[in-house]
């Protein structure tokens, strides 16, 4: 029973690539196989959440290798609903899209290989396999990001690899001290690096070494999630990249960076109790709200301008984390509004550049005029990235606010409501510019690729309803996830 | 083979690939430091292997010729034809000179002592006194990618990084599950050659694989 | 109650449906229109039943959000009176905005703004409705966010969209600070405003004057206080102007419908300082909202202006009460809140009525600068009648409802005198001696815009070819009219009502101060009476009796027509007639140093002789202090700091990758120093 | 003679007084410029003329200008029915107190100024923007003056403010009190429209103030107006003399009292009007951008007397 929705969940993306790698771009069959790959993956993983919700935890291969536990099941939703999505909308041989056959070939495969080392990172019980798919993730996604060569592709694949790969392999050494902790004390085992086991014997460990042990994962997975002073190589890469593939990255891969920090969080916590790794999140969290609230001001291309606001909420899910169970709740609940409108937002954006040709802010005007329904789209992200009231981010960032106050931490969250407020300004002001005023001479209107736009509507209408009334599934899903990590 | 031969052993191992990390620093051409890394990675897997015959463990032999093969041979004969295709200039002047960058390296070994002291203390392992200079060494790697200007350059520290952590990683837990560590040798392998493509790809769009050039993407 | 809770849900989301649902045509406006008219009575039922039953209503989902909160809502008497002001003025408002909606007819505008209008009205109506954090803060937001959409309907100027650039800065920063105020009150507690009265007990005075300076920079930002009142006299000309009216006639109220919530009724008052704080900032909003105002000559910024100064006077109003509470004198503390309540009705009414005479005048004419308007009530008699009848109403005229209110605040302010601490005495006197200052200054800025705009020779040809607007728009601006009167002469039944729902805030046990006797108001200890009832009807038959009288025995002789005196001239032409600008003139002179005017004249000769003139350009412009001194300044000092952080983002590797190590070495070393256990 | 009567009797008797007033004044000013000048009774003469001839009405002019006389003398002849001229307790004293009768005021100047701003010529609009600027200035002075006289009669009506001036006689002399008089009779120079404010004899366009609103009226509005203006002068000499010297005011409605009290009020404000009288013959008309520092005087003066009444209680 347990193995069928792990083959499906985990072979359709390597089916994909294997699919896009074989047959040739052109035929209409291909896309179609290549979209129906990625539905499945997301029903399998939407077969996980129910699974979790009716109280299994399913386990899969030789030494309790794969594991999906509610965390894993909501964060494998999420891979699976943004792989889906740039599946479908991903770079193709449409009439407006200039895309060569042979990249399309080259992006279908990359991109099925990066949703497959993802969800196997997600559901991977073994603290090892996990830094293994990590890494992997980069290598997937850096050989995509320089779809179209151009000087500054190149530029940004370079730095995103260099510093994610040294990055990946300072948390390998952080993975290897635990490791070495487990080992000194229960000698070597087979099953040692599973995450349950070092969680059981967590409250044995020696404080010092999974203190050391735990700078460096942070120092590791922070730079995959994008968090300050790590953050550099976020605004290239994501600005450079095709949009399909920045949504991916933007929306899900630091998110699956921030699930390693709380698998390890939860670890530590158990080891050393939370206030040595809460202090390490508030700092890391606070300082990549601030560099990105003060970085957004002056932005010229508004695909930098989502990256930045990337950081800037992956820094709030951080500080989230350290803020107690309600704290772990908001974030949670953060993470899923963040990857809905983060890849929402990264698609539209894709249909403006191939509209106006240019990411410069400045020459973006009177969206809504000429695209009423990407301009509306687009819209709807940006307030729902603000955490304005019909989308959900509203209710995690007054969760998380009312969480940091319930903790006593009142200054802390003073500085965080005047950095967003900060950023918030700033990020209206742009969205300001660009929805209203006169539209460029010149430049063509109306909608383009129709039936494009459904799914990103869909996306919308579901941000709706999250911040309308919590659907109780999320909540309950939400729930067990505070029990794991939240303690 | 007695704990304590095993142990002057180990450290002599991590000595070796520890120099052959500061030859790096040293050096300033780029066929001396693929010679460097070469050495660092034959003396790795000697470590390895003698720290499979002491534990009697087949797996750490394997893991040893991997070692030997991949990063013995096999990344070397590919860093040699970059060399050859990129021309062999000298790193004129990297950001920091030899003298204070072998200075830096030094300090850096110094921390990694400091660092690992609660290591040393909490296990019992003979092999457990190579430690500190297997993090001296992830530290000086390090210092060799920020301190280069060579795309190249930048590759073979990342490459002896790797190095170090899999020397960490033997001396400390004899030997990380085979999953695993097959697993980091195909990341390794695969990170390295997704790299060389790109350091092509620098050479034709930048006409030089100087990582100076690259600084059109600010703010 | 619950019904009509629902009926009012259901009317405004029925008005928003219709306008998406039913393209761009004619039906679409006035199903829309309806929707709102619906969902508005049954907004004034509520109130109604709230405020002359004393129905309680309360409807509570705890676990709507899951563990983040609930939706509540309750309904108090305070709440029900800003229902009830929301409703009143969105009903005409509505009305008036199907008529004006032709404007946009065929175009997708009209589903925008019909849509967004239901919406904000829906979320306004919510506000005092809201009875938990959450819920509060949820249609908080939601009316700001469908305001700001209504403001940027005509989008293609520049200064509209600079003026929704303002507007949302100033709402998220406002936004930040309620959320801090409120979460610092509930401070992890359960949501509800009666958990949170309890809570507020315990907490320690620190924390309690922290939230009470949040709650005034959130709810003073919204209602247009003078630090932060930058954003009013830029949306409010920027949107149409039915929206102007809501916005100006109840959105602004809810800062003042906030602060009362939060000072009075959840902190349950506070140390002086509060009350003198809010005084201070009431008057000077007051002076240098008319002050401004006076320097117009644009019809709408005017009114929004005017907003500023009338949100001083209520003010002016909470700050006497919250001030008198804290020195124990309840009965001048009831009065000055019921002053501050009534005016908040009061100019709701008549301000809603005059953005809808300003829209018309727009609507007919095309212009708002007064400069070229003039001789109006000729071709817009009806917009000319009520647009007087709100002058009047604004500036304190006696049979009108701004006079009663305007009577009610110098009777509230003037127990102060009499304070205990001569620091609240002579605070009491300046801000009487302000308050008067302000209520000559309105009228004589109400005479400058009704008679320039609507008297004397037409200034362009638009202004000479205006036609009357249509019915729907008169109807909604009559309606407001005979609310002023209704107000005014009603007070004797409206006061005493008020007074009764704002003396339990005040901590008055059991009855409150009856504020009438029969038809007359009067004034805690029978300090001063006067009856509004019958000061309109002796005036009425005061002037009746003269009419009559003139008609009896002065000559019968016909009215001659003829030319204006001009010394002599025999042409008259427009450009002789007095300007906005001129009538100003003498203000801008005397007030020279508050205004700072800068003037350039430039005059080009005729080519042949230097002593014949071809043209005189005369530009001149008051410094605006706020913009330059305290908003420019932050601006920049955040963009400075933002370059310093962009500066981090070099574009070279090699300091990316030394920012991680040294962040590694940095925590190692804090780890070793440290040295855990 | 019932108290409900007492109302429009005093209102009659004001109305018969005030052009009497005005001719008085001006004749005190001519005999002091040792002129022989006109009779004082000339006004009744020119009110009875001016009730006679033919109205003129401008083209550019519309309804409100028909309406304008009506609202300010009518708004004027309300304010005498609360003001106590004869005796204290007034039978409409409940129906508003100073501040109402403060208002009725400015209702009046309000329509006045629109009225010169109706026809169109510039020296109605010069007119309207100067009368509204004084009337502006003299709003705070007349506030804090009406509190300071409030505060020791612990009442602002104005039948309070005289039956307790009448109780106690010494609180005249206070120094609040004293200080209110100035600043009120200075508030009374500007709104009426005497000389240092403006000049009522003059038809000079550019230095009249309330002449230049009433410039294009003609007939039987003109007369109204007029009439009008004197009512207003007259009630704030009432005011002035009743508020701060009671005396003379009749106690009970009985004929005696009530034919005393004509006297005594008739007496003051033939005194008042020599004052004035002797005031605009001495000092020349101030420049309109000086007059705010005359202003700022007497507001300074009523802020004395406020801050006189409550300090020394």
């Amino acid at each position: 029973m347990t193995a069928a929705p792990f083959l499906a969940l985990l072979l359709s993306p390597i089916l994909a690539a294997a699919g896009a790698l074989v047959l040739p771009p052109r035929w209409r069959a291909a896309s179609v196989l290549h979209a129906g790959l990625g539905l499945i993956s997301l029903l399998a993983a939407l077969r996980f959440v129910a699974l979790v919700l009716d109280g299994w935890t399913p386990t899969w291969g030789a030494t309790v290798l794969f594991r999906v536990d509610a965390l894993s099941a909501l964060l494998a939703a999420c891979v699976a609903f943004v792989a889906a999505l740039a599946a479908l909308l991903g770079p193709r041989l449409g009439p407006d899209d200039h895309y060569t056959p042979a990249q399309v070939r080259r992006f279908r495969v990359f991109s099925s290989l990066f949703a497959f080392t993802m969800l196997v990172a997600v559901t991977a019980n073994n603290v090892g396999v996990m830094w293994i798919a990590i890494e992997a993730t980069t290598i997937a996604s850096a050989v995509i990001v320089p779809l179209t060569v151009t000087k500054a592709s190149v530029e940004a694949s370079w730095k995103y690899i260099l510093i994610g790969s040294v990055g990946i392999a300072l948390a390998f050494v952080g993975t290897v001290l635990g490791y070495f902790d487990f080992v000194t004390l229960v000698g070597q085992r087979e099953y040692a690096l599973n995450w349950t086991v070092l969680l059981a014997n967590a409250p044995v460990l020696h404080p010092p070494v999974i203190q050391l042990a735990f700078v460096f994962i942070l120092i590791g997975y922070g730079t995959k999630a994008g968090l300050a002073p790590m953050h550099t190589w976020l605004p290239d890469a994501h600005s450079e990249a095709p949009s399909a593939l920045s949504a991916m990255m933007s929306g899900v891969l630091l998110a699956v960076a921030l699930y390693a920090i709380v698998r390890w969080k939860a670890v530590v916590t158990a080891a050393v109790g939370h206030q040595f790794p809460n202090r390490l999140l508030i700092g890391l969290g606070l300082l990549s709200l601030a560099i990105a609230a003060l970085s957004l001001v002056i932005q010229r291309q508004y695909k930098r301008l989502l990256a930045y606001s990337s950081i800037e909420h992956t820094g709030l899910m951080c500080l989230g984390l350290a803020l107690g169970p309600l704290g772990v709740f908001a974030s949670m609940l953060h993470l899923v509004n963040h990857t809905l409108a983060k890849s929402m937002m990264f698609f539209a954006s894709g249909r403006i550049l191939d509209r106006y040709g240019s990411p410069e802010i400045g020459r973006v005007s009177g969206l809504l005029r000429v695209m009423p329904w990407t301009g509306g789209l687009f819209a709807a992200g940006m307030i729902a990235l603000l955490g304005l009231p019909p989308f959900g981010m509203f209710l995690s960032k007054f969760a998380l606010v009312r969480a940091g106050f319930a903790d006593g931490k009142g200054w802390l969250m003073a500085a965080v409501l005047a950095l967003l407020a900060v950023a918030f300004v700033s990020l209206l002001a742009h969205l300001n510019r660009m929805l209203y005023g006169p539209a460029p001479a010149g430049i063509r209107r109306g909608e383009s690729g129709g039936w494009a736009v459904v799914p990103l509507v869909a996306c919308a209408t579901m941000l709706v309803v999250l911040g309308i009334a919590v659907p109780a599934p999320i909540t309950e899903l939400l729930d067990r996830i505070v029990e794991i990590a939240g303690r | 083979m007695s704990p304590e031969l095993v142990s002057q052993l180990s450290v002599g191992g991590s000595t070796l690939v520890l120099l052959a990390g500061l030859a790096m620093l040293w050096r300033r051409g780029v066929r001396a430091h693929i010679g460097a890394f070469t050495a660092q990675s034959v003396a790795l897997a000697a470590t390895t292997a003698m720290v499979g015959w002491f534990t009697g463990d087949w797996q750490l032999w394997a893991v040893a010729a991997l070692l030997l093969l991949i990063k013995g041979v096999g990344i070397p004969i590919l860093l040699a034809r970059m060399a050859r295709r990129f021309g062999t200039e000298r790193e004129l002047e990297p950001y920091v000179n030899t003298a204070t960058s072998l200075l830096v390296g030094g300090l850096l070994v110094l921390l990694a002592y400091l660092v690992t002291a609660p290591l040393v203390s909490v296990s019992q392992l003979p092999t457990r006194t190579g430690m500190p200079l297997a993090m001296g060494l992830v530290f000086v790697s390090l210092f060799v990618i920020i301190s280069r200007k060579k795309a190249l350059t930048q590759v073979l520290g990342f490459l002896m990084l790797e190095n170090a952590v899999a020397l960490l990683a033997v001396l400390g837990t004899h030997g990380i599950p085979i999953i695993v560590e097959i697993g980091v040798f195909l990341d390794v392998a695969l990170g390295f050659i997704v790299m060389q493509v790109f350091v092509y790809q620098i050479h034709e769009t930048f006409e030089s694989i100087d990582v100076e050039q690259l600084n059109r993407l600010r703010e | 109650m619950r019904a009509l809770f629902l009926l009012l849900i259901a009317g405004y989301v029925s008005g928003a449906a219709a306008a998406l649902a039913l393209g761009t045509g004619a039906l679409s406006r006035w199903a829309s229109a309806l929707g709102a008219i619906v969902g508005a009575s049954a907004g004034l039922a509520l109130a109604a039943g709230a405020c002359i039953r004393g129905a309680a209503f309360s409807l509570d989902a705890p676990g709507f959000f899951g563990p983040v909160g609930g939706m509540a809502f309750t309904l108090d008497p305070l709440g029900a009176v800003f229902l009830a002001l929301t409703s009143l003025v969105a009903a005409p408002s509505a009305l008036y905005g199907a008529g004006y909606a032709r404007l946009w007819e065929g175009r997708p505008a009209l589903r925008q703004v019909g849509f967004m209008l239901n919406v904000f009205l829906l979320t306004m109506s919510l506000v005092p409705l809201a009875g938990g954090t959450l819920t509060f803060l949820l249609v908080w937001e939601g009316m700001s966010l469908s305001s700001y959409f209504l403001v940027m309907t005509e989008s293609d100027q520049p200064e509209v969209v600079s003026a929704g650039q303002w507007y949302l800065a100033m709402t998220q920063i406002g936004l930040a600070c309620l959320l801090g105020s409120f979460l610092l009150l509930q401070s992890g507690g359960p949501g509800g405003f009666s958990a949170l009265r309890a809570a507020a007990l315990t907490l320690p005075p620190g924390t309690r004057d922290a939230v009470f300076a949040l709650a005034l920079i959130g709810f003073g930002s919204k209602a247009g206080l003078i630090p932060l009142h930058v954003w009013l006299p830029r949306a409010h000309p920027a949107a149409p102007s039915h929206v102007s009216a809501l916005m100006s006639g109840a959105m602004i109220k809810m800062g003042i419908y906030g602060l009362l919530r939060v000072s009075l009724d959840l902190l349950g008052g506070g140390p002086a300082w509060w009350g003198g704080l809010v005084l201070a900032l009431g008057a000077v909003s007051a002076l240098l909202g008319v002050l401004y105002a006076l320097m117009e000559h644009d019809l709408k910024s005017l009114l929004a202006y005017h907003s500023v100064e009338n949100i001083g006077l209520i003010t002016m109003g909470v700050g006497a009460g919250l001030l008198f509470g804290s020195l124990q004198m309840p009965a001048a503390a009831t009065l000055a809140l019921v002053a501050a309540l009534y005016h908040t009705v009061n100019h709701a009414v008549f301000k809603g009525l005059l953005f809808l005479g300003a829209g018309a005048v727009l609507h007919a004419t095309g212009m708002r600068d007064m400069n070229r308007l003039g001789g109006l009530i000729r071709g817009m008699p009806w917009t000319a009648a009520l647009f007087l009848v709100g002058s009047a109403a604004i500036s304190g005229l006696p049979p009108l409802n701004g006079f009663v209110s305007e009577w009610l605040l110098f009777q509230s302010l003037l127990p102060g005198i009499g304070a205990p601490s001569p620091l609240v005495a002579v605070l009491m006197v300046l801000s009487l001696g302000m308050l008067a200052l302000t209520a000559g200054l309105c009228a004589a800025c109400f005479v400058k815009a009704f008679g320039i705009t609507f008297l004397a020779i037409p200034r362009s040809p638009e202004a000479a070819a205006a036609h009357e607007a249509s019915w729907s728009m008169r109807a909604g601006m009559v309606v407001l009219a005979v609310a002023c009167l209704v107000l005014s002469i009603g007070a004797f039944e409206i006061v005493p009502r008020l007074s009764s729902f704002v003396a339990p805030l005040v901590g008055v046990a059991g009855s409150a101060p009856s504020l009438s006797v029969g038809l007359a108001l009067q004034t805690p200890g029978g300090f001063a009476r006067m009856s509004p009832v019958l000061v309109a009807a002796g005036l009425a038959l005061v002037v009746l009796t003269a009419w009559l009288a003139v008609k009896a025995f002065a000559s019968r002789r016909p009215v001659r027509v003829g030319e204006t005196w001009g010394c002599g001239r025999v042409v008259q032409t427009p450009r002789m007639e007095y300007t906005a600008t001129a009538f100003a003139e003498p203000l801008r002179r005397i007030f020279a140093a508050v205004y700072r005017p800068s003037e350039d004249v430039s005059i080009d000769f005729h080519p042949d002789s230097r002593y014949f003139v071809q043209s005189i350009s005369y530009h001149s412009a008051i410094v605006p202090w706020f913009e330059r001194y305290l908003y420019a300044p932050v601006i920049s000092r955040v963009r400075s700091w933002s370059e310093r952080v962009l500066a981090l983002q070099s574009g070279s590797a090699h300091a990316y990758l030394t920012y991680l190590v040294l962040a590694l070495v940095l925590l190692l070393g804090w780890l070793v120093v440290t040295g855990q256990p | 003679m019932s108290p409900w009567l007492l109302g429009p009797v005093q209102a009659a008797m004001a109305l018969l007084l005030a052009p009497g007033l005005v001719g008085a004044i001006r004749w005190m000013k001519a005999r002091l410029q040792n002129r022989s000048g006109a009779p004082p009774w000339q006004p009744y003469l020119e009110l009875r003329k001016l009730f006679a001839k033919e109205v003129v009405v401008s083209n550019n002019a519309s309804w409100l200008f028909r309406a304008a006389p009506f609202i300010v003398f009518g708004s004027t002849v309300a304010v005498t029915l609360l003001v106590p001229l004869l005796a204290v307790p007034l039978p409409f004293d409940g129906a508003g107190d100073l501040l109402v009768v403060v208002y009725l005021l400015l209702l009046g100047t309000f329509f006045l100024a629109l009225a010169g701003l109706d026809p169109g010529s510039p020296f109605g609009g010069m007119g309207a923007s100067r009368e509204m600027t004084v009337a502006a200035l003299a709003e705070p002075t007349m506030a804090l003056a009406i509190f300071a006289l409030a505060w020791s009669a612990g009442s602002t009506n104005l039948g309070h403010i005289a039956a307790r001036m009448l109780a106690t006689p010494s609180e005249a002399l206070a120094p609040g009190h004293v200080l209110a008089f100035a600043a009120i009779f200075i508030v009374t120079l500007a709104e009426t429209g005497r000389l240092p404010v403006d000049n009522p004899a003059t038809h000079l366009e550019l230095t009249m103030i309330h002449e230049a609103m009433v410039l294009e009226y003609s007939g039987r509005y003109l007369a109204l107006i007029e009439w009008a203006a004197a009512l207003k002068l007259l009630v704030f000499f009432t005011l002035l003399g009743n508020l701060f010297a009671p005396w003379g005011i009749a106690a009970a409605l009985t004929p005696g009292a009530l034919l005393w009290a004509a006297l005594t009020l008739a007496l003051k404000l033939l005194a008042l009007g020599g004052v004035v009288a002797l005031v605009e013959t001495h000092i020349a008309k101030l420049r309109l951008f000086r007059v705010p520092e005359l202003l700022s005087a007497s507001f300074i003066l009523a802020l004395l007397a406020v801050t006189a009444s409550f300090l020394l209680r």
